[in-house]
């Protein structure tokens, strides 16, 4: 039994550490500790100053030009970039397409697509929810008629995040109606610039605008767009969501929001003493970090077993809603810490010419915008209910 | 033992509903609470023709209600409909500052509609405690002049006057001043409304009342049965809302109502609400039979029952809902936010759970 | 609006509180404040000592005896007998079986059973549950035969609530097995003297021996016995269950307990300070005080209804939840007031001639014992999930 | 990192699970544990032989582990099969202390099963704060007498001496006493088991530790981490008792294991059983690698999330069973009885809770 990570891997951590310090822009870390929302421009420097240092493709295999490191490696990485206020790396891309292509995928696409979702010639969203296909996402109706060596595709996609910026989006299509409705999906790859491609903002209920309805109305969409075999969609679909998903806690985001909260905690004052001495928030405080501090062992050993070879089961849909519940604590409790002043709406705080009032202190002008965002972390990525879900089947067996 | 309104509320009750079903559509509601308009004041005028506001104040101030079940029936109507027009902040509560002390002319046009008023009492460094305050006042010839800062004042914006609160030799005292007097700093509230910070320097001002304290604490009474009546009716429409949804949205083939998991959720869910109104039925009936800690801690229970439960009702709702409960096209979003940031207006639940201890062990 | 009882009610309110403090057994109050269990003649005394009165009929129309108290006063008297720690009134006979025999027995069967479940002639129990049907009722399987001018009956009931001491006991039996469950279920009054009856003690977790199972081995039982029609039992039992329960909530106890738990915080010391100042239990005690408040609200605006004569729907079973749930909270927080000197268990102390150790203040000398008993009150009389799944069909209709 | 036991411990744990399988069935537990008798010697003397004890201490103290996962790998076996043996009180508590004050003979006599002590620390009128102690310590001759009242001193029948805590000229200091110089009155436990009530009147005393505090710390900490394991394995077995429960009782034709609104609460007693175990492992670790506040909150941390996980488990798993897990008959109650009184034993979760945030504050 041993905590502690190698010396190797606290070696690599202090590399990494000492990395991010050096390269990671200032104005852009301001902005993810702020949970302000970052511009296209500063998300995609940021890929390209990792794609520099190599480190872009960090949960790739050497064979395809990753760095080939293994689970501990790559949480370390994902850890350190969480608590030093790194612009999260695009999943859509990078963590989902890319070993989908990398397993399924012809020689072609392989060659054409990997390097160019590094370079920033590609920004990918993903095309799985409908509308009418929440959690039951095998019901999708979007389709895809053969037609000679094209696709014609029609539908609509939702919750598209981050769909207004991309070039292309990978995209579940129904090419078949018959058997059960696993077995009519297929995974096609659509240029996003294709005509009959309408995107359409979705606000959200803090005011922000991440995600999107995508329409599509004939669509035409070659078939060398097609992953693997038709009507096979819903096994590379599967593959992608099971894949190994060591930091799916979030631990290093949430540590350095509680580091936050406690800073927080003590300049705010309720009857003249700090906030962080008033037993009632102390509580609930000590309580989320405690929940924090024992999820942390129960990452290390999932992430101990996967670095073993072993397969996540049930732990995984565990940490995902652990990490949910903890992330919207503390946003709840950050929210609760600012008293009066997190009713006011000043997200644009951080812009720069910004010469409104500031109501709420430095860097927590958008706390409730962030705690009603929030709310989408137990709904999206499998709901918790659906998470609940396959616990129990995969342990009681029913 | 009667737990139904009488004839007068019923019917207020009612006018009200008709009107707002009639002529409120949701959509220039939330239009006019994220902008800078803030609200339509064309609303805020034909409610206090429906006799709206007359109904918060007593036949002596000029109304023909007052009492905490007149407050609860009206805000339990504007709640419903999620209401921005700023009757509680422009009517309610400085206007029972102004009753207190004896401005019968501005209450007058309070109650007409025909001015707003705003209290300025909370200041950045305190957490909802209304006597922690840094504002000074000092004479100056016959009035006084006041230096210091407060925060999110709501609708401060077109308002007539403010009623400030400042340290006064020694006692909290409230004093009213002219708009144009002050350094005004407007922002949209993020339940969409619009408040401003105001900054004092060397103002002057005319003295209401100088021990204020007492006057405050009556407003904030009012407040809290105001805004706990007002969390109900939103509540209440989240619940039509969402079982609504639970009858009609499927997954896996079936409507999302079958789910067990949900069923549960959903009852306790519809049990607290049950709660919350009894509630707001104590704190209301408390506003005018019960007195001194007695009357506080009710209130307090209720302001922290209000709290915990509303904070419930939005997280659960939204969940059940997935997806497009987390849009702003959808209406639920609207309603959710208004229910949490009233836990952020007038004390919230860890401010109240306290006073409701405090208040025991002094008892 | 109007919260207040009537003058009437309070004078009412006033006579109860009088004639019990003139007349209730110290020595039986002492007991059920201090939780401890009763002897069959404390629990027959008062009883008579209220049949005396004319009051232990108190839920009964004039017509068949009783006082003829309509909801409200009904409500107050309980309310009063909780708050004075008078023993619990039986419901088995009175409250139960009274009522159906009123509204679906013979004449005969009136006569003779309603006064004998009063001047303590017949103690009866219960006979509903079975092993293999716990929530699930209709499932029931003991068997009634009919055999001339007799019922063969063969079976097992369980959970029958001091069984024991029991005279009478009216059963649910199966006489026919055609059709849905429900429709071959008929209402049956055993005398338990019968041969081929045995009773067999359950002991609780907490070590007491409240509970029953009741064995039947060809147990004739006159057809005069039968209730009402053969294969109808099902519909008397619901009538039963949904007959009017209007202090289900437990408001008088609870607040009773409440009292109890607030000096036992003033007595006992954490860090030198009464514990009632530590902010963590202040916390959980002042949460549980205004969740009793409003229930109390609640349970009244229920209360006005049936005054008014409307039937109880959700509400009912709102109450059930609500009312276990702050009754179990308060005996959690009372054994953890006690700290180390709950884990005795010295229920025997409040015995005449103990001469054992008292580590626990007086009056608490079996708090985990109370504890433990009372995680039952979540799983009988409809458990909490059948009360939620009540609430949902009964609001949401699905 | 590794999370797996090394190869002597794995085989400990074997070698206890095999014996507690083969020879330690619940009736006679059940049974002991609820009658004078308090537990079975024999078990006890087994155990013993088969080296749970010296597995408890180090090579330097007679022993061959002492080290917090050698503690956490035996309770959590302890806690499988609810061995109500007193290992913690008779043996690791009292020979935590003995081997600092350097009494090895009688430390020896522990390791061999040959003697038991008893701790005598708690006071009536303390909540479990070890250093709230009012009974006095006089010098007499060249030793000491004692006055005072220890409360729930478990096991205290049949002990060799009892280590009592006293005020000793304004230190807190630690003494052997003779069982036969205290007056002792038994009683049974809840969670079935013996313990007693100690009063001495100038109770003749030998010194052990002058400075006693941090002696029993270190006693605190090591209880904390075997009290921890120990429901930890009580929880596995509740964990597989319900799942049985649910694979196989049927209620309107199914098994109850489909209802989602109990696998949804299954679900969340699994997650929370996996945060018990990392809370172990935590403090387990911290036993020997962490010092100071950090340690102390780390093992406060632990017997918070324990003393809440267990409750909860406690609670939901006998939800889950319905009536039967009511009934004294079944094995569930018992388990949960004692999950629950692990709670009550060496400062349950609010008073950690509240050391955990004190701690905190210091750091």
């Amino acid at each position: 039994m041993d905590l502690n990570f190698t010396p190797e891997e606290q070696d690599f951590r202090t590399e990494v550490r000492d990395w991010i310090a050096a390269n990671l822009p200032e104005e852009i870390a301001r902005k993810v500790r702020h949970d302000a929302p970052l511009t296209k421009d500063e998300m995609e420097r940021w890929q390209l100053i990792l794609h520099e240092k190599g480190w872009l493709t960090y949960s790739w295999p050497a064979e395809f030009g990753g760095t080939g490191w293994g689970p501990v490696k790559q949480f370390i990485f994902e850890d350190e970039m969480a608590r030093a206020c790194c612009p999260r790396i695009l999943p859509f891309g990078l963590k989902m397409l890319g070993p989908v292509l990398m397993k399924f995928g012809s020689k072609e696409q392989q060659d054409y697509y990997l390097p160019r979702m590094c370079d920033g010639t590609h920004w990918w969203c993903q095309g799985y929810s409908e509308p009418g296909a929440g959690s039951d996402l095998a019901s999708l109706k979007t389709s895809a008629v053969r037609d000679g060596d094209h696709y014609i595709v029609n539908g609509q996609k939702t919750w598209t995040t981050l769909g207004q910026h991309a070039d292309m989006i990978f995209c579940l299509v129904r090419t078949s109606t018959e058997g059960k409705p696993q077995e009519g999906i297929s995974f096609l790859l659509i240029d996003m610039q294709s005509a009959g491609i309408e995107v359409r903002p979705i606000q959200t209920i803090d005011g922000g605008r991440e995600v999107n309805e995508v329409w599509f109305t004939d669509v035409k969409v070659p078939t060398e767009n097609l992953v693997g075999e038709e009507n096979k969609g819903w096994t590379y679909a599967k593959y992608l969501l099971t894949h190994e998903r060591t930091n799916i806690a979030g631990v290093g985001k949430s540590n350095q929001e509680l580091d936050r909260l406690k800073d927080l905690a003590t300049s705010q004052k309720r009857n003249g003493k700090p906030l962080a001495e008033d037993p009632l928030f102390a509580a609930r405080l000590a309580k989320v970090e405690i929940e924090l501090m024992n999820m942390e062992i129960t990452n290390l050993r999932v992430l101990a077993q996967a670095e073993a070879g072993g397969a996540p089961g049930a732990e995984s849909s565990m940490l995902k809603i652990l990490g949910t519940e903890i992330e919207q604590e503390l946003t709840d409790l950050t929210r609760r810490a600012l008293g009066r002043s997190a009713q006011a709406l000043t997200p644009e705080v951080d812009e720069t010419g910004y010469n409104g009032p500031h109501v709420a202190p430095e860097g927590f002008n958008n706390a409730s915008g962030v705690y009603f965002n929030h709310r989408k972390t137990t709904i999206y990525g499998g709901s918790n209910e659906i998470q609940k879900n396959i616990i129990t089947k995969m342990i009681v067996g029913l | 033992m009667d737990f139904s309104h009488n004839e007068t509320r019923r019917m207020l009750a009612d006018t009200i509903e008709r009107y707002l079903r009639d002529k409120y559509p949701l959509g220039p509601r939330v239009e006019a609470g994220n902008s800078d308009a803030g609200f339509q004041p064309a609303h805020y005028e034909a409610l206090a023709e429906l006799g709206v506001l007359a109904a918060l104040f007593s036949e002596d101030l000029g109304g023909f209600g007052g009492e905490g079940f007149d407050i609860a029936v009206v805000f339990e109507e504007l709640g419903k409909r999620l209401v921005n027009e700023p009757v509680l902040d422009s009517a309610l509560v400085p206007g029972s500052i102004l009753g207190l002390a004896g401005k019968t002319d501005a209450l007058e046009e309070i109650i007409a509609g025909a001015a707003r008023y705003a209290l300025a009492a909370e200041e950045p460094q305190a957490l909802y405690d209304l006597t922690d305050v840094e504002t000074t006042a000092n004479k100056s010839g016959d009035g006084y002049t006041l230096t210091g800062t407060k925060t999110v004042v709501k609708y401060a914006e077109g308002a007539a006057g403010y009623i400030v609160s400042a340290q006064n030799d020694g006692k909290l005292s409230l004093f009213l001043v002219a708009p144009d007097v002050a350094e005004r700093r407007d922002f949209i509230t993020s339940d969409g409304g619009r408040a401003a910070e105001l900054s004092f320097t060397d103002a002057p001002a005319e003295l209401l009342l100088e021990d204020g304290a007492a006057a405050l604490e009556d407003a904030a009474d009012r407040a809290i049965v105001a805004l706990s009546a007002e969390a109900l009716g939103i509540m209440q429409t989240i619940r039509e809302m969402t079982i609504e949804y639970l009858r009609t949205r499927k997954q896996f083939g079936v409507v999302i109502g079958k789910f067990q998991a949900l069923q549960h959720r959903m009852a306790e869910m519809l049990l607290e609400i049950e709660q919350a109104r009894s509630a707001v039925i104590n704190a209301a009936n408390a506003l005018g039979s019960k007195s001194g800690a007695e009357k506080a801690r009710i209130l307090a229970a209720t302001k922290y029952s209000i709290g915990r439960i509303g904070q419930l009702v939005a997280e659960e709702s939204i969940q059940m809902h997935g997806g497009i409960g987390m849009t702003w096209e959808y209406d639920l979003g609207h309603y959710a936010k208004r229910l949490i940031m009233i836990d952020h207006e007038w004390g919230d639940q860890d401010f109240h759970l306290a006073r409701f201890i405090e208040l025991g062990r002094a008892a």
